[in-house]
């Protein structure tokens, strides 16, 4: 416990989660700073396309491990039962509307790849090694979680009048972010360690710094939503923010027992479990769930859980999954 | 200068909504449109701005279409089957336009 | 499809008093209206142009509101406090807008 | 409030013509005018969208000029001589400002 | 022959060439990825500043070379004498208006700065040298072939509505991208090596990153394109579209061997003299010859010639120039 | 003064000035160059973030120095004093308006941060070393001059129909590029070498190179605002441009001798002194004093004290302290 308290401050005062938290005092403040949409929408892709890349080359080096096949399947079953728990949970803690249920549990069974990107920058500074293709398992627990609120929505007969088509089921698979964080990692298996050393001095060397400016824009967007929001997210919601991670993590340790991952690994799959989408879902529940309120499931995923990830979730996982699937 | 009547639709929509919304607006036979980006906002559903958003699916966007009086019925039935769940506004204006053959 | 009249309220104004302005025209009972960022423009006080622009303090911004005609003169008393010392220029033109109980 | 009459002429217009178009509006006495980034459109010659453009050339952008009546004619004839050949589209609103010794 | 193949198999799995893919790919498929304008155009500023700041830096080090002069000559002369020879050859693959074919000959005589960059890259990963001076054959390559055309369409009687004043003929010389090649080129020579060692962290270790990123919006660009122009681009303007940077090559290596540039100096005016271009000529396009259609001239040089050079071209014409200039 | 000389010269045909006189270049020969405007903002956040970290882990690294209090004080008594001298002085030499001598004061009782930046660059290529918390004396400069200026408005019964008020005085404060460097100051002085250490190569391997597209930028904008606005700045106005600078420097100076700086300490202070604002200040004269013409005080401040600065002013500043305040 100490251990993890003492990780806890370690983390806590590293460059990336101080400059999460400048944006958010920034914000809170009323402060004029901003970081224009292209810049950050160009961090992220610079983010998505070093992550998805290093995983590639990773899968390269060490070769594909008997446990891939399985990690991916087990990310995929994570991500399609999480919303259930989710909604169930919003249910006990919360007097949602079930549309607004259902468009939150979609966001806890998906992912958010910068608090994927913080726990890899956390295990690589303890020296922690993990799988290559978590990246991939990443990328696959994007989408799942959406078909099953969509799911939940149709069996509790809440009706929506959003529009649930083709379409959809092809911009939710075909997702940028999908598609960069696959793209890349196929192009990093393919080129392996010479085309990562081609490029490494892009995507490896300047990477932690670009991470503090992206999480500083995290920060003030997420302190103006907070600002913007009071009223719509009671203490019920706020406590679910910050108790889903937890159930998450589990249920994602548990997967990563079953299926023999690494420490690392099973610290990546908990945080994945453990994390909320703001950029897919977000996208997808304006289509198919256009009553539900964004205010809210924007706050809890961008102001409690990634926060509460970030600060507490990371080191916890992190220390759980090295006492407990470690050597 | 010659000028012709024509109709000046405005439709603000969530930008997730663009293409399905131009491709109803094709479908009704308006293949004339230009979208404008929007920086913020504000309405019943709060205010929004879109400095730092990370998000694509959070942005709003202005579809400005020009096109003739008679016409003015099938677009807005087009865009409203697309617009009325969602949050987006639709404003029409009287307005003149050069080179009528192009509406 | 059934239309209501109302007037469409085009403000164009420098980007630092944006704030100012909205929150006016809050206070004045106006809370939808939608803020377009503009690259450039040219007045009185000259031609400006948004490129390469390092100062937050120089540009512009256009802010469209669609309001019932009876709340027209309310929005304008709003807005003119804050721009009559400013730069910005205020147009005002009728139109018709669906869902009237939005506005 | 007191308002007076204006002529609102929107012209949306390919990007690398925007200086040419200035130009005219200027020589043409009309001074004052905004510029609107554009996203993206569609016309006779097809769909554009401005993300991921490499090409400045491939944009559009749309001038707002509020006039007054009298000077529009002087103003669509300026306009008009930059448009002709190319493919923008020009419409003109009625509208109202405030403050018309500024126009 | 087997070596050119071998070369080509080795060219097309680097990161720069499947990020490309990557993009074509994604647009294709209709996925909503995209890089930010803003972004795109700032990543072009860089690769821009950098070649140029390189080349100079070059320039500085190995001292002006006799051929420097005889070299920017027989660039400028390429690009006035290439599009005489694309318009003959439309006029016999295609069924193209004398517009279009003066517009679509305009971008194969001038160049693709980008084209150039990744043959930079290639020629360094061979550890071939290559002339400094280069790059202002590059620069001095954009314009004059807008001039040919021009010539073309007044000859032919063909007449265009649009304008052909003071204004253009500013716009196309001091367009940005020729200002900033220049500008940063002479930088370069007059700052020397030691300007380079200041700002090499920043030009020269991560140009590959950036170069990946730029193509994978090259790629999108282009996917779109081809999307939405099927049906203006018939067979015959596609196969113009590779066999015109084959001739242009040729003539390019005719010019190198004349003025005696190195093999690596070849491979680049080769290079220059394949590629089509799509910022400079496009904008001057639209100015001067408004009804030429920007779906046929933008897809013929974004949409075929580009991914040609790309992938066949780049390694043809190192090989060529190697067996032929070289040794 | 010989050295002087050369000093400037060898500081004239760095990369940097070199950049910056490329864009002035390109703009005043109205080539369509354009840096896009978050690109350009990007880039000052970078520089922002950057040099404040720097500055704060510097602070960690050499510990708290008993001038620190003694320093950041003298800053804000320059800051209020100087709009004062600069008001008196454009009273003597130019005729224009109260209001705008007012609001031209404002500017150079605050600080311009890329001048400041570019002379830290100096100092380090000439290996002159210099206190980490100057960062933060630049930040408390920024501010108070604003508010000298209104006061003397309010003084001088120059009545302005602009809005002055508890949110003007908050965006004063709060302004986004004061909130980043102080944040970034505090970061790098709380996380210290070590946090130094994770983004060093993302905050100072490519420092110098995007200070130079930074400064190209800075080139095109100054450029483009002297072309448009001759007329409004007459001779008088552009010698108090070449003056006021050397005035406050000599302030600085004597501010730096009491406090005890170092020789680069001191250097920095004059630069502060000597440079004027063209972000925060420009923002809050548009809302208290619009009738303030932004044709005077931004050409003043950007077209004539900035490149003054950069050229003649740096270089001068450095030498001056090395020979007064330095050994
Ligand atoms: N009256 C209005 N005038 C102009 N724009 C509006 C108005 N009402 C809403 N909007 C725009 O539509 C968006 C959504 O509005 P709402 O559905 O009312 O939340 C807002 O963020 C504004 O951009
Ligand atoms: N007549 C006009 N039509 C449209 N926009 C205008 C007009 N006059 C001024 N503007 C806009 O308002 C800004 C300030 O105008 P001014 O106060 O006249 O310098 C200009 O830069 C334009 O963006
Ligand atoms: N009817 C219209 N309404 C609004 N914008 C239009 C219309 N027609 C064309 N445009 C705009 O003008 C551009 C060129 O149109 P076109 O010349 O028809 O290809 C399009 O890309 C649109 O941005
Ligand atoms: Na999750
Ligand atoms: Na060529
Ligand atoms: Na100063």
């Amino acid at each position: 416990m100490t251990d993890i308290l003492s990780l806890a401050a370690g983390n806590l005062i590293s460059p990336i989660i101080l400059s999460f938290v400048l944006g958010l005092a920034a914000a809170l403040a009323r402060s004029d700073l901003t970081i224009p949409e292209a810049v950050a929408k160009g961090m992220s892709i610079y983010l998505l396309f070093a992550i998805g890349f290093k995983g590639g080359a990773g899968v390269a080096a060490h070769g594909i491990d008997g446990t891939l096949v399985a990690t991916l399947f087990a990310a995929a079953i994570l991500s399609f039962a999480l919303p259930f728990i989710a909604y169930a949970l919003l249910g006990a803690m919360t007097r949602l509307s079930p549309l607004d249920k259902a468009a939150v549990s979609a966001h806890y069974g998906s992912i958010s790849i910068v608090t994927f990107v913080a726990a890899t920058s956390v295990l690589e500074s303890q020296g922690i090694a993990s799988e290559g293709y978590m990246v991939a398992a990443a990328a696959i627990m994007e989408a799942p979680a959406i078909l099953s609120a969509l799911w939940i929505v149709a069996r509790t007969g809440g009706s929506s009048r959003g529009t649930v088509d083709a379409g959809l089921y092809r911009e939710i698979l075909l997702n940028g972010s999908i598609v960069l964080l696959v793209g890349s990692f196929l192009i990093g298996t393919i080129t392996g360690e010479e085309g990562l050393a081609t490029i490494s001095p892009f995507i490896i060397a300047p990477f932690q710094g670009v991470l503090c400016l992206f999480l500083l824009d995290m920060g003030l967007v997420a302190g103006r939503g907070l600002r913007e929001s009071r009223g719509d997210v009671g203490g019920g919601a706020v406590a679910f923010g910050m108790l889903m991670p937890l159930i998450g993590s589990a249920f994602g340790l548990a997967a990563a027992l079953v299926v023999g991952l690494s420490a690392g690994g099973a610290a990546l799959l908990m945080t994945l479990a453990a994390s909320a989408s703001y950029i897919a879902v977000p996208a997808a529940m304006r289509v198919a769930l256009p009553e539900a309120k964004p205010s809210i499931y924007l706050t809890l995923s961008l102001g409690v859980t990634f926060p509460f990830n970030l600060t507490v979730g990371i080191p916890l996982y992190t220390a759980l999954s090295s006492a407990i699937a470690g050597g | 200068m010659e000028t012709h009547q024509a109709k000046r639709v405005e439709i603000i929509i969530e930008a997730p909504l663009e293409g399905r919304l131009t491709d109803a607006l094709n479908k009704a036979g308006v293949t004339g449109y230009t979208v404008l980006p929007v920086k913020g906002g504000s309405g019943r559903s709060g205010r929004w701005s879109r400095s730092g958003q990370v998000s694509q699916g959070s942005g709003m966007v202005a579809v400005v279409c020009l096109i003739k009086p008679e016409r003015l019925d099938s677009l807005l039935d087009a865009a409203f089957a697309v617009v009325e769940p969602h949050i987006g506004v639709v404003s029409i204006t009287d307005a003149e336009v050069l080179r009528a053959e192009r509406f």
